[in-house]
């Protein structure tokens, strides 16, 4: 990554280079050293199809389930980022994907019988649309009540999740073809591949990357995360900015939810239980830093794709499955300690090229 | 005065991003009060640190009265009787003043605490500094100059033989530097070494026997004070002479009055403040530490909720609630401290700089950074702030040029109107003399300068009027041309304008 | 503790009021099969105060929102103290209620298991399935769905649930006796439907060998996802329940056979025995439950059933033919399905 | 509470304030606020035993089955409290109490029958043990990797659990009857009531409140939360100080398994699960600040006392059992809020004294 430029790649380079940095690049790396052992060690089968012996782990159906796994919490992750860099926490992910996806199941229930279009429409506007109303909500608790967000998501997450099944009465309701039409649909690709999940997780993560890095709330949110009180001495709108964090998230968590309600077909108030920690963790293995700061929506992205390989290893590998927790215990805690030595090892480099070269 | 109490041979030591010490070798004489010198960043904090077991050399040794120590942290300096004034005013806000200043060593009977000896331990350490607080209070409702005398107490207290003083007036105002220099007085008497670090000139020549100069962590030269003159001094520093120290007053004439406050009351804080800005102006506020100054500053900036009075821009009222509004209205405030208040450590230089305008930058949200960043490298090169990049990280830069990136700032929002809360603290004097040209340039152009200094020459120096906050009212104001050092001192202590002063600070001035 | 009379006060007898109240303690609240058991112990309820002459009874529903044993033992605890006269459970770890099922009982409040039973415990009667049985009926089926050959991976929902844990036993169990069938492995997980789908698509990935799921839970089903990703003529399924979700895959052919818990029954039953033992009538310990074996013969009926428990997310095409309630649900009758294992077992009426 | 001091009552003032602050005061009257309020809205049953009719809530039962039920989150949550103070977070105290607990069951099981103290003093010995290790290796990884507390508990709550559950293969494992005995040893109160579980969170709120306030580590807690440079320019111990705060938590959530595998005579490595965010939510509800310095051992008891009556309100008010995640949630943030008031409003009332009265 420090070579020195060759014109030609140099178009390509600095195209990625604007999505992604040093950090990311280290990230990137390290998910293709976790395929490409998983590929080594994984063993092979018959491909019935094709009537060709494919590997286990290295074949588009594997890759693209390991893409759809990942893509709800990458969606997620890419929310939680922008909370973490802000120097917040929300715990209520989990249960705001699930009140969202009941919300629409209810509304879609109770409209009965519409066109393929007007079905994704609706339960798209009302997922992200109570995701968002739920993330305002938190925002505006957290800085109304001026108490700690881990405290006011902790509050929220019980809340909502007890509204979805109040709502529900834990019945898991079915949702309309149209919607698994949409999230299902093969684009082309044929076979049982099904590709949406993994293009929304991009497009979210291109979203949530151009959002942070180019856009003055996305940039705001690094200042607030970095240091309130010269936020606040800079004239930003400190709890606009802080509202707006907690927006992201929800609404990130109402579209991982409209997109887990079209793929399953089925919502329940118990859905995404527990995932606030992993999104959570995805983040932090993307590099976003708890104290608030630093984080990435690309980091988020290769975040949610290690932990979900980390588990895939396990069934791919075909471990005794007992062994998943501490598994994926260790791999979260591992892959943030090798993150934080690269991005330590960046620095030290960056510094050494800054000497080198005299000051601009 | 065979052995040195302390000696430095080819010290060392880097941090990602920096060389802080590049083969430091110098002695303290036993005894003396040895200044350290140098810009900003040339590497006396780091110096000190080690001493204090703070910091690791890379390489090196350092030894104390002849032996060669290796500190495996504070706990190991103290035991070997160094102690350290900081830089930074570090303390434990949620615990009493008597615990802050006990922290290294809580005494305790069988396991547990006692807080009546911890009461009395911290009686005694802080009558030692002459200072009168209740040592029970929290120290976060402590004033930051009563924080800089709890830190000089803590450090001295200990017993130590070798203190290191990092700018410990840096947030103390004329009387409680006075005290501080007594306080010196005594332990030198009492044989105790002293490493002084500081940025003031008269002090130094005060204080010291012996300077050291650091120049980008090397070691230039050391000398005696006695013969040494400024001048020379800060060529040693800075690598060349300094033009002027201070610059020239700014010329005046009346002209477009573009602030204007009155009655201006924040209930406990301060009461019916007025004044008023005119274009081509720099207005000193001058007031012992915890007259209000930055109060007042912070509550014309739109701040402090509970302020109340009148403020007219450019001759029109205006309610200013917020500091968006404030700077909407061409407002500036530089804040007092630049780490807490003013920067945001983590990003860069560049993103530091637009950080108020960042909106005028971005038609439809959507950040321009190529003119983004061609404003902050434009500002930067005006400026001469030394970085990097304008990339790095401003948590890289040293005090000075943090401070001008600051300043940046709002050079490039065209704030008419710049609040300078103690824009030159803990500045060297490079940059401080770069400052103070830029404050004079800004008024020429036809702004509005508030500049709050608790350093007399520099407001004496720059102002054109000089308006004097007391126990926070207005306790009189004074043209530049009748303003003396003196004068202002009794006006500010609320002493009768005749009565000769005692400690006279007449004495710091060469 | 059998044949208890009125006049004993330890013998749980109604409160000063005369009502009866019944703590009725579900694994948890997030489980829908639960739903129907409350509907069932409400009716029950319902229709004995109706009687006349009869005891009111009041159901105090005590389910906590997630399954955790600790909290079901204090809250038998807190059922007695604020004057319940019985107690109607479903252990989520039976070592963990045991002693506060005893503490009950020598205070004076009759308990009852349901579904998950605390063996080791004073509770004067168990109404529920035979787990093992159950498991083995599973595999049985599955068995013959795959011609006897195959690769067989079970799923098996929360590790720590030890009646879920005796269904995979049995399922294990029975599949060796099945020369021509393999266990891949057990899988476990969080018993969300969209976790447990998302599971079932993992495993299928890992292990393509794959082509039979004895599922002893119904979870995954209660999605759609698996409609369109399991192919009837390569995977067949056999799951325990048969909840609405999930009968569209019996018409896709995807699971051929459901073995239908009939859940309603466990809070109907449950009442009416608990109301014979307070008046001083005998309950059998063991009061064993049957499962219904749901197929596409009688879909449309258990659709109906579904319905008359409380369901509200029953799709409608099942629902067309059916007979309008023919009020199974009023009597303890199981559905009259022609299935070989459907038989309906009301163990004790007063 | 600010009223001129009176020679008689200065004493027992003066023990009380030791372990009590301004602060704890306020939550006491919350606490008996609520319980006041309960025992007025609830109805009355009759006990069959005395035969006469007494209130639903303020009977000797619920009120020391609360005390019970609180006793685990309570043990848990000083030892929460001090991690808090310290500026940390402990995710794994759950998964600390199923290990340290399945690691007991499996010791005695395999150690056969022995003398009741015998058993006793081995279960206590294990549980304390195990957890002590645990909260020792929590605060290791933190001080040795330099990771984020949050995500090395978040890492360590799954491994422990993995570790209790391949141990246990997921069965719950019986315990001897000696522990019960001594768990629920009447002490001669009699007809059911079980006050060791009382006692324990007393004892242990007791050496909380002591060490926190009294002993040269506990201050240096406070200092740790406070000001971390602070700490270090004063020559603390700064990495026996993070070890210790972590290792004071696991040993708490050890105590909590004792109690637990005794009280209720089983274990499995499902237990717990959760209740990292129920002993957080306690702590904080105490007047734990989670940006660190501040809390306190009585507060944490107070708060986990707190959350259980709303959870009994529930019950004793007879409302539908399903809307407890709501009532549970929107009770956390109320209380948090409350709290943060009446300590706002007492160091104003505080300073106002002191600027009235000169300083010392
Ligand atoms: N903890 C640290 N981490 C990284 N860099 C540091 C650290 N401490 C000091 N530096 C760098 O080391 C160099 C020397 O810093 P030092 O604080 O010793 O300077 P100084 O002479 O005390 O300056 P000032 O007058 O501003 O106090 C600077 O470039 C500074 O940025
Ligand atoms: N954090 C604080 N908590 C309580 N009181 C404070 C705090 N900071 C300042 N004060 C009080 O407010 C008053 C004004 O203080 P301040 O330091 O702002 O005055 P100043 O004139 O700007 O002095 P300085 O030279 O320090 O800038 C003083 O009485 C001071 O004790
Ligand atoms: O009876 C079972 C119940 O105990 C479990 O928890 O959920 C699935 C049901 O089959
Ligand atoms: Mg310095
Ligand atoms: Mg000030």
């Amino acid at each position: 990554m420090t070579n020195p430029p060759s014109t030609r790649t140099n178009a390509a380079r600095s195209l990625g280079r604007r999505l992604m940095g040093r950090q990311e690049a280290g990230l990137v790396l390290v998910t293709a050293f976790v395929a490409a052992a998983l590929t080594l060690l994984a063993g092979s089968h018959l491909d019935r199809r094709a009537g060709v012996m494919v590997n286990d782990f290295w074949n588009s159906h594997t890759l693209v389930q390991t893409a759809t796994d990942a893509s709800f919490f990458a969606i997620m992750a890419v929310g939680a980022t922008v909370v973490i860099i802000s120097g917040g926490i929300d715990l209520s992910v989990g249960s705001i994907y699930a009140l969202s996806g009941v919300a629409s199941a209810i509304l879609l229930r109770s409209m009965g019988e519409m066109p393929a279009a007007a079905t994704v429409l609706v339960a798209l506007l009302v997922c992200a649309g109570v995701g968002l109303l739920c993330g305002i909500v938190n925002g505006a608790l957290v800085v109304g009540l001026k108490v700690h967000p881990f405290i006011i998501t902790l509050g929220t997450m019980w809340v909502l999740r007890g509204i979805a099944f109040v709502a529900t009465r834990a019945e898991s309701i079915l949702l309309p073809p149209a919607l698994t039409g949409f999230a299902k649909a093969s684009l082309g690709l044929g076979g049982g591949l099904y590709p949406v999940p993994m293009l929304l997780m991009l497009g979210v993560t291109v979203a949530g990357a151009l959002y942070l890095t180019r856009t003055v709330p996305g940039r705001h949110v690094f200042a607030f995360g970095g240091n309130l009180e010269a936020s606040r001495f800079a004239g930003l709108p400190l709890g606009r900015i802080q509202i707006g964090v907690f927006a992201v998230s929800g609404l990130t968590a109402g579209l991982a939810a409209f997109l887990g309600a079209g793929f399953y077909g089925s919502v329940s108030s118990g859905d995404a239980q527990g995932y606030e920690l992993y999104v959570i963790a995805a983040a932090v293995v993307g590099g976003a830093s708890l104290i608030g700061g630093r984080g990435s929506a690309v980091g988020a992205l290769l975040g949610a794709l290690l932990i979900v390989l980390f588990r895939q290893s396990i069934r791919t590998l075909r471990f005794d499955q007992n062994y998943e927790w501490i598994v994926v215990g260790c791999a979260i805690i591992v892959a943030v300690v090798v993150d934080q030595w690269s991005t330590r090892a960046a620095a030290r480099r960056m510094s050494r090229a800054a000497e080198a070269a005299p000051a601009a | 005065m065979s052995t040195p109490a302390v000696r430095f041979e080819d010290v060392r030591k880097r941090f990602p991003g920096s060389v802080a010490l590049d083969g430091v070798t110098l002695e303290i004489a036993e005894g003396s009060c040895h200044a350290l010198c140098g810009e900003n960043g040339a590497g006396k904090s780091t110096l000190g640190k080690i001493l204090a077991g703070i910091h690791a050399p890379d390489g090196g040794r350092v030894l104390v009265h002849g032996r060669e120590v290796r500190f495996g942290g504070p706990r190991d300096a103290l035991a070997a009787g160094v102690g350290m004034v900081h830089q930074e005013l570090a303390f434990c806000d949620n615990l009493s003043v008597a615990e802050n200043l006990c922290l290294g060593a809580l005494p305790a009977r069988r396991g547990w605490t006692d807080p009546a000896e911890t009461i009395r331990q911290a009686e005694a350490l802080l009558a030692e500094t002459g200072a009168e607080l209740d040592v029970r209070r929290p120290l976060g409702e402590l004033s930051t100059a009563q924080r800089q005398l709890v830190q000089i107490a803590a450090a001295v207290g200990g017993g130590a033989r070798i203190i290191i003083f990092d700018e410990p007036t840096s947030s103390l105002g004329q009387h409680d530097a006075e005290r501080l220099y007594a306080l010196i007085g005594r332990l030198r008497a009492r044989g105790v070494t002293c490493i002084y670090v500081s940025h003031r000139m008269p002090e130094i020549f005060h204080l010291c026997d012996a300077v050291s100069v650091l120049r980008d962590g090397r070691h230039v030269a050391t000398r005696p004070t006695a013969g040494l003159t400024e001048a020379e001094l800060v060529r040693m520093m800075i690598g060349r002479p300094a033009a002027e120290y201070l610059p020239a007053p700014p010329m005046t004439g009346e002209a477009t009055e573009l602030l204007r406050v009155d009655g201006l009351t924040s209930p406990g804080r301060f009461h019916d403040v007025a004044c008023t800005l005119h274009a081509g102006e720099v207005v000193g506020l001058a007031g012992l530490v915890g007259a209000g100054r930055s109060e007042v500053a912070e509550a014309i900036f739109g701040l402090d909720p509970a302020a109340r009075g009148s403020v007219w821009v450019e001759g029109k009222p205006v309610r200013i609630r917020t500091p968006r509004q404030a700077i909407e209205l061409g407002l500036g405030l530089v804040p007092e401290d630049r780490k807490k208040q003013g920067l945001v450590l983590g990003a860069s230089g560049v993103h530091n700089t637009s950080l108020p305008i960042l909106r005028r930058l971005s038609p439809g949200g959507w950040i321009r950074r190529r003119a983004e960043r061609a404003l902050a490298v434009d500002y930067f090169g005006r400026m001469k702030v030394r970085t990097p990049s304008p990339e790095t990280p401003v948590a890289g830069l040293s005090g000075g040029n943090q401070q001008k990136v600051v300043l940046a700032r709002w050079l490039a929002a065209q704030s008419r109107i710049l609040m300078l809360d103690e824009p030159t603290r803990g500045v060297d004097v490079g940059a401080k003399a770069e400052i103070h040209a830029l404050i004079t340039e800004l008024a020429a152009r036809g702004s509005a300068v508030l500049l709050i200094s608790s350093e007399l020459p520099e407001l004496l120096a720059l102002s054109t009027r000089i308006v004097v906050l007391r126990g926070g009212r207005i306790a009189g104001e004074l043209h530049r041309a009748e303003a003396t050092q003196d004068r202002l001192l009794r006006m500010m202590a609320g002493l009768a304008d005749e009565a000769p002063s005692s400690t006279g600070a007449g004495s710091m001035e060469n | 503790g059998q044949a208890k009379t009125a006049e004993q006060p330890k013998g749980g007898a109604p409160a000063g009021d005369g009502t009866i109240r019944i703590a009725v303690i579900a694994k948890s609240s997030n489980n829908p099969v639960f739903l129907a058991a409350r509907t069932g112990a409400e009716a029950a309820a319902r229709e004995i105060s109706a009687r006349p002459g009869g005891p009111k009874v009041e159901i105090m529903w005590l389910t906590p929102p997630q399954e955790d044993g600790q909290v079901q033992a204090q809250r038998i605890g807190q059922a007695v103290n604020e004057g319940a006269n019985a107690v109607l459970i479903s252990a989520s770890d039976a070592g963990k209620v045991a002693g506060a099922i005893d503490d009950a009982v020598a205070r004076g409040v009759e308990v009852m298991t349901f579904d998950s039973d605390v063996p080791q415990s004073k509770r004067f009667a168990f109404y529920g399935v035979d787990d093992i049985e159950i498991g083995r009926t599973v595999m049985r089926e599955l068995a013959v769905q795959l011609n006897e050959r195959g690769s067989v991976a079970i799923l098996a929902g929360n590790q720590n649930a030890p009646n879920l844990q005796r269904r995979a036993q049995g399922v294990r169990e029975e599949a060796a006796k099945h020369p021509g069938i393999r266990v891949v492995d057990t899988f476990n997980h969080i018993e969300t439907p969209q976790d447990a789908a998302a599971e079932v698509i993992r495993v299928n990935n890992a292990y393509p060998e794959v082509t039979g799921w004895a599922m002893v839970g119904g979870w995954p089903l209660f999605t759609q996802t698996l409609l369109t990703d399991l192919d009837p003529a390569r995977t067949k399924v056999v799951a325990v329940d048969a909840l609405p979700a999930q009968l569209a895959y019996v018409e896709k052919g995807i699971a051929p056979v459901l073995v239908a818990q009939p859940v309603y029954q466990w809070g109907y039953v449950g009442v009416q025995n608990i109301v014979t033992k307070l008046q001083g009538g005998t309950v059998a310990q063991r009061i064993p439950m049957e499962p219904v074996r749901v197929t596409k013969d009688n879909l449309n009926q258990w659709a109906a059933q579904l319905r008359d428990w409380g369901f509200t997310d029953v799709p409608a095409r099942f629902l067309t033919g059916a007979p309008a309630a023919s009020a199974p649900a009023q009597s303890t009758a199981a559905p009259a399905a022609s299935a070989p294992a459907t038989t309906a077992a009301p163990a004790a009426r007063p």
